[in-house]
């Protein structure tokens, strides 16, 4: 019997031949085997893993305080045995800064996106699968939301609210679940519609239940993925904040922050705006990698 | 007891309408057109037609999922209502086309039926509710190591079977299929109606069968209307209509059909061809 | 449908055929010990390991199988049109004299279109949702033969009208989506013939479609076949409509032929048990349920075809000599199977005649 | 004309969403905590002061009330005092959108001419080479902030190179080409790896699709196919992609007007930010607000003029 043991790849991947049209992608997946979305996400986990660790670790290794000013020692060039990658104008030691602006940033984000992917997705999911008045309702507000240019609505909610960590999590919530809830609601009709959800209400399944059992699971792998790219988004949106001087209250460190007061020296202490610049970069990159990764394997499956 | 498990008058099904932004009103389209139908209780009915004629549409309406825009059923003598009805609900179960997308694709064969005779209140403890989830699977001749595993690794065929099993938990007396053998592999297809009619006749099911293919309707049901364009066009028992059509398009749709010569050698039933509608080992 | 009706029928194709066949007489398509793998990762996995095919200029040939029998693969490969991980990895495959399995791309191109056309399952997606149907026509049309633009119009247009189409002229503008899925695969039919093929290949041509329109799209692909003279290969799970159009039937399984011969001879009498089995599982309108026997068992997965005879597992006839390979053989004029056992079933064949 | 009505349709649908963005914006200044007039005239501001403000911006009245004067003189065509400028608002915002439509035209022009291309090749052929190139490449460009890759082209193009100005509008259409060119490229650097991911995605689903098959079958060059089955189809969704886009770019220009020091309307709201002048802000999200809605109704044109599919009556 051949339910004993694991089953053969099954039939749906290898049978190319079926009455469904020929799905020459499947068959494409097929053959780049295993080598799809592990490499991404591998890379992805390092660069982001070394980094939070960095960040975690900031207040055992970083060599000194990050806000301390040391006004004997301005804009001293990296290779310093006591300022590694050199300090700014007000004797700060970069690589102190640059390593609790990664703590901050890389937090803040993180805590940033939660809010909004856990409301959004939660309000999606009712809306996308009752359907009617509440539907419309939320279909609205994403239409106005989305209308904004997210990064001109982000800075004008932290202008009015005045700035703070606390603010540029709120702003970022305020417009970001709307994201969530249209990708939520969109998964749940589509979900909905499955025949296994009618299933499952025809079996007698509570409608919580169904929510909670069948149709979440089916589509929260999917939000997870859109979570990690956000969170690039996220992380551009912070630094541009505090580039603009609306972000993290000085002399707190944050990268954006560091690039806009390294940008007067450019010509001569580079570093200064490079570095903090190359780290966002890094930084994102980690994430891209990771949401790339995921997604590659959801798109296997 | 009325005789009719099932009684469906004027029945009436649209999609569309409401009105835009500009309460201007959207365009209907009536999938069903007022039919009459009832099933007796115990038999097999069949609704026919070819895609789009409301038949689907119309199953849906028995098992709750579509609400109708008019008309009345009852079940059982009581307005059908499955939503609100638990009983009725718990009565009325069905089997889909689509053996892929019926089953959650995250959730074991176990933990789906457990779920169901669970909250039906089947069982009154996890290893109960195991062991008849066992016994539903052999019910459709599938091993006790399916519990475990999820719709992926099973055949279409096998995954139809998980369907039956699934509709069964709740202990029904009246199953719907819609289409439960279009989407299978022809050599599947018979064991399939070979299993349904034999849990028809052990379980004593009434049967509301849909399906596009009058031969697979001669198989297993014992009335059949014929549907086009959302009405019902002919009604009567499946060999009067197989053999003396009366209206013009349930004519087309034999003349269409693309049946076989009759098999001139009949092979002597071997004991080893199976024939009980059991998918032995491969 | 009465039996004789659809005897009746069959008989007329047949004559047709034969009046055809000496034009015929060199096969215009040649099918044979085509093997087709595909290459995942490091692996290769065989997904048709013998296929044997021929087609005449005027004859109808359908191949029957279920999912997973390497019907559609075989079928793909004569036009070159295999999908991307998946090709011939032996075997030979001739049209019209020109070698496929070698051919360069340019070869290949003139081939398809111009030698072979194709219709496609679905007529949903088989044709370019962007573009005018009768745009589709012509550019087919235009790929082959020097055509300029007003005359592939015109060719287009005149080929709407075969295909049915009322006011050809008008319906040209048209949108895929505007069109019925009968009507979208006649657009797919125009397509196919536009460039003048003399090898029409269909793959589950009336799958996607009710049943009443599927006999009319059948009907119209038949009446091309005769009046074009083109050979015709058929792919189709469904025996029925293999019984009403075609002259030959060729039946496979897990990626082989396992038999081939007359529709008369191979629905009635059998000689391979894997068709016998299928035949006794579809459900007609003349057979009760009583008759209905399933056959045990699933086709197998491609990669775990067992060594031998591929039925085996599942046969009512199988003896231990089976797990030996076994070819095809032809057994009486005309028809070949691949099974050891054919014996018992030319003598159950004897019974049911005597 | 089926188009023109199609138009006349969506700009009507786009009636609710407008009506929304105003409310958003009319809240705005509802957000400040305390006393936003107080707020706004700074610490050191008389009571007469304030109190005047207060009338002035209708805050002694009912929020429904405010809303429905707010809305009043929306209509009017006044968004609003500058506090700054002590100018109409409105005037501002539009006596600086030339330069800043000038950046989002320019920008978007570059990320077709770099993203098409780009995703063109990458979906030649799916795992090669090039394909995993142009990947990297944007995955990692979608990661660099804007204002960093300004400073960057700043220091390293403009300064060292001397090619393109560093900052500044140019006069003339030769002279806005050059030098926006930096800062328009930046802006598209921001969206380009968005469009190529989609591009790229549709490229390959769409040469997969049924009708590409057909194509083949009919015996048409791979160049031909590549052209007029593929491209055309998997072009009409990342129209849409590049159209909801727009407020990427939109939000681009802003920061990069500043680095590239460009008298936008973006640089506009930054100096009212720094002059605590609500009607600015308010202007000014407003009016790019409505470009993103222009845009997006422009981009559903597109898209129905290359898809027939897309019901136009």
């Amino acid at each position: 019997m051949n339910a004993v043991g694991g089953m053969p790849p099954s039939a749906a991947e290898i049978d190319v031949e079926s009455r469904t049209p020929m799905r020459f992608g499947a068959v494409g997946n097929l053959t780049r085997g295993a080598l799809g979305g592990n490499g991404s996400l591998l890379a992805g986990l390092i660069i982001l893993g070394t980094l939070i660790a960095l960040g975690l670790l900031a207040p055992v290794i970083a060599p000194d305080d990050p806000v301390k000013q040391d006004i004997n020692n301005i804009l001293v060039s990296p290779g310093n045995a006591s300022h590694l990658l050199g300090s700014d104008q007000l004797g700060r030691d970069t690589l102190s800064r640059l390593l609790y602006a990664i703590r901050n940033d890389i937090l803040i984000a993180l805590g940033a996106i939660i809010l909004p992917f856990l409301i959004g997705t939660l309000v999606g999911v009712l809306a996308g699968y009752r359907g009617g008045w509440v539907d419309s309702l939320l279909v609205g507000i994403v239409d106005v939301i989305i209308a904004f240019p997210i990064l001109v609505l982000l800075i004008a909610l932290v202008f009015v609210l005045g700035p703070g960590v606390r603010t540029i999590i709120i702003a970022v919530a305020a417009i970001d679940w709307v994201v969530y809830a249209r990708l939520a609601r969109t998964s749940a009709r589509r979900e909905a519609a499955m025949e296994y959800v009618i299933a499952a209400q025809v079996g007698g399944v509570p409608t919580r239940r169904v929510i909670v059992r069948h149709i979440i699971p089916n589509l929260i792998s999917q939000s997870v993925v859109y979570a990690m790219s956000d969170a690039v988004l996220v992380i551009l949106f912070i630094t541009t904040l505090g580039f603009l001087g609306l972000g993290i209250p000085p002399p707190a460190p944050d990268l954006g922050t560091m690039i806009a007061e390294g940008q007067a020296y450019l010509n001569s202490q580079w570093w200064l705006a490079v570095i903090p610049g190359a780290a966002i970069v890094v930084t994102a990159l980690g994430l891209s990698l990771i949401a790339d990764g995921l997604a590659q394997k959801l798109d296997a499956r | 007891m009325p005789d009719n498990l099932l009684e469906a008058k004027d029945l009436r099904v649209a999609f569309g309408g409401g009105r835009d932004i500009f309460l201007r009103r959207k365009p209907t389209f009536e999938a069903v057109r007022g039919i009459d139908f009832h099933v007796a209780r115990g038999e097999a009915f069949a609704l026919v037609g070819e895609s789009g004629a409301g038949k689907s549409t119309a199953a849906r309406c028995v098992v709750g999922v579509q609400r109708p825009t008019a008309g009345t059923v009852t079940f059982d003598g009581k307005p059908l209502d499955p939503r609100k009805d638990h009983a009725q609900r718990r009565a009325i179960q069905m089997v889909f086309q689509d053996p892929q997308g019926s089953l959650n694709p995250r959730m074991t064969v176990g933990t789906m039926l457990v779920e169901l005779l669970r909250l039906n209140g089947l069982v009154d403890s996890r290893p109960a509710a195991r062991a008849r989830a066992v016994e539903l699977l052999e019910m459709v001749g599938l091993p006790e190591s399916a519990l475990d595993r999820r719709p992926r690794s099973f055949s279409g065929g096998q995954r139809q079977r998980i369907g039956i099993a699934r509709a069964l938990a709740v202990e029904p007396s009246f199953l719907v299929a819609d289409e439960p053998v279009s989407a299978l592999d022809v050599s599947i297809q018979a064991s399939i109606l070979l299993l349904l009619k034999r849990l028809q006749e052990e379980l004593g099911l009434t049967l509301l069968f849909i399906s596009h293919d009058l031969a697979v309707v001669r198989q297993l049901c014992d009335r059949v209307a014929v549907m086009s364009e959302g009405e019902i066009i002919e009604e009567g028992a499946v060999t009067d209509v197989l053999h003396h059509p009366r209206h013009e398009f349930t004519k087309q749709l034999l003349a269409a059909a693309t049946d076989l010569p009759e098999l001139k050698m009949r092979t002597p039933a071997a004991p080893d061809v199976v024939s009980q509608g059991k998918e032995p080992a491969r | 449908m009465p039996a004789e009706q659809i005897e009746g029928k069959m008989t007329d194709v047949k004559t047709k055929a034969e009046d055809a066949a000496p034009t015929g007489a060199d096969p215009l398509l040649s099918v044979s010990d085509l093997r087709i793998e595909l290459a995942a990762g490091g692996d290769r996995i065989d997904l048709v390991s013998s296929a044997a095919l021929s087609a005449r200029r005027g004859e109808v040939v359908a191949v029957v199988g279920e999912s997973g029998s390497g019907k559609s693969l075989t079928l793909r490969a004569i036009a070159g049109l295999l999908p991307v991980g998946i090709e011939v990895a032996g075997g030979r495959i001739d049209v019209d004299g020109i070698d496929v399995v070698g051919a360069d791309a340019k070869t290949m191109r003139a081939l398809r279109g111009g030698v072979v056309g194709m219709i496609f399952q679905e007529p949903m997606t088989a044709l370019n949702p962007t573009m005018r149907i009768g745009a589709q026509i012509a550019e087919a049309a235009r790929a082959h033969g020097k055509l300029s633009g007003g005359e592939a119009k015109a060719r287009a247009i005149e080929l709407l009208g075969q295909m049915g189409f009322t006011e050809p002229e008008r319906r040209y503008r048209l949108y895929p989506h505007e069109l019925s899925g009968g009507m979208r695969q006649r657009v797919v039919i125009a397509i196919a013939l536009a460039g003048g093929p003399s090898l029409l290949l269909c793959d589950e041509p009336t799958t996607a479609l009710d049943a009443t329109v599927t006999m009319k799209v059948l009907d119209l692909i038949v009446g091309l076949a005769s009046e074009l003279d083109l050979g015709i290969v058929l792919v189709t799970h469904d025996l029925g409509v293999a019984a009403r159009i075609c002259d030959r039937i060729v039946v496979m399984y897990a990626g082989r032929v396992v038999e081939e011969g007359s529709p008369e001879e191979l629905l009635q009498y059998p000689r391979h048990p894997y068709t016998l089995a299928l035949l006794q599982a579809v459900p007609t309108r003349e057979s009760t349920i009583e008759q209905l026997q399933a056959i045990r068992g699933t086709p197998p997965t491609a990669g775990e075809i067992p060594a031998g005879c591929p039925f085996r597992p599942r046969c009512a006839f199988a003896e231990p000599e089976c797990a030996a390979p076994v070819e095809l053989a032809e057994v009486t004029p005309g028809r070949v199977t691949a099974c050891r056992r054919q014996a018992v079933l030319a003598a159950l064949e004897e019974r049911s005649l005597a | 004309m089926v188009y023109a009505r199609f138009l006349v349709r969506r700009l009507l649908q786009a009636i609710p969403v407008v009506f929304g963005v105003t409310i958003v914006v009319f809240l705005l200044i509802h957000l400040v905590p305390g006393d936003p007039a107080r707020t706004a005239l700074g610490t050191h501001a008389t009571p007469q002061a304030v109190a005047q403000l207060h009338h002035l911006w209708g805050l002694d009245k009912s929020l429904p009330e405010q809303y429905w004067l707010f809305l009043k003189r929306l209509l009017g065509g006044d968004l609003g005092t500058s506090l700054r400028f002590q100018q109409p608002a409105g005037h501002l915002v539009l006596e600086r959108m030339p330069v800043t439509l000038w950046l989002l035209c320019y920008a978007t022009v570059l990320t077709c001419l770099i993203a098409v291309p780009a995703a063109l090749l990458a979906a030649s052929r799916q795992g090669a080479l090039r394909d995993r190139i142009v990947r990297l490449l944007s995955v990692t460009a979608l990661g660099i902030p804007g204002f960093w890759l300004g400073l960057m082209l700043i220091e390293y193009i403009a300064v060292e190179t001397g090619i393109f100005p560093s900052s500044g509008y140019g006069s003339g259409f030769l002279g806005h080409l050059e030098s926006l060119f930096l800062p328009s490229l930046t802006i598209a650097a921001g969206i380009v790896p968005l469009v190529v991911r989609s591009l790229r995605a549709e490229t390959l689903k769409v040469a997969d699709a049924d009708f590409v098959t057909t194509a083949r079958a009919k015996g048409l060059t791979e160049r031909r196919i590549r052209l007029r089955h593929v491209l055309r189809n998997a072009l009409a969704p990342s129209i849409t992609v590049l159209a909801v886009n727009v407020s990427f770019l939109v939000g681009g220009t802003l920061v990069i007007e500043q680095v590239f020091s460009l008298g936008g309307v973006g640089s506009l709201m930054l100096q009212g930010i720094d002059a605590r002048d609500f009607p600015i802000v308010q202007a000014v999200t407003l009016i790019l607000a409505l470009v993103v809605v222009g845009v997006n109704i422009f981009g559903d044109l597109v898209q129905a003029l290359i898809d027939p599919r897309v019901e136009v009556r």
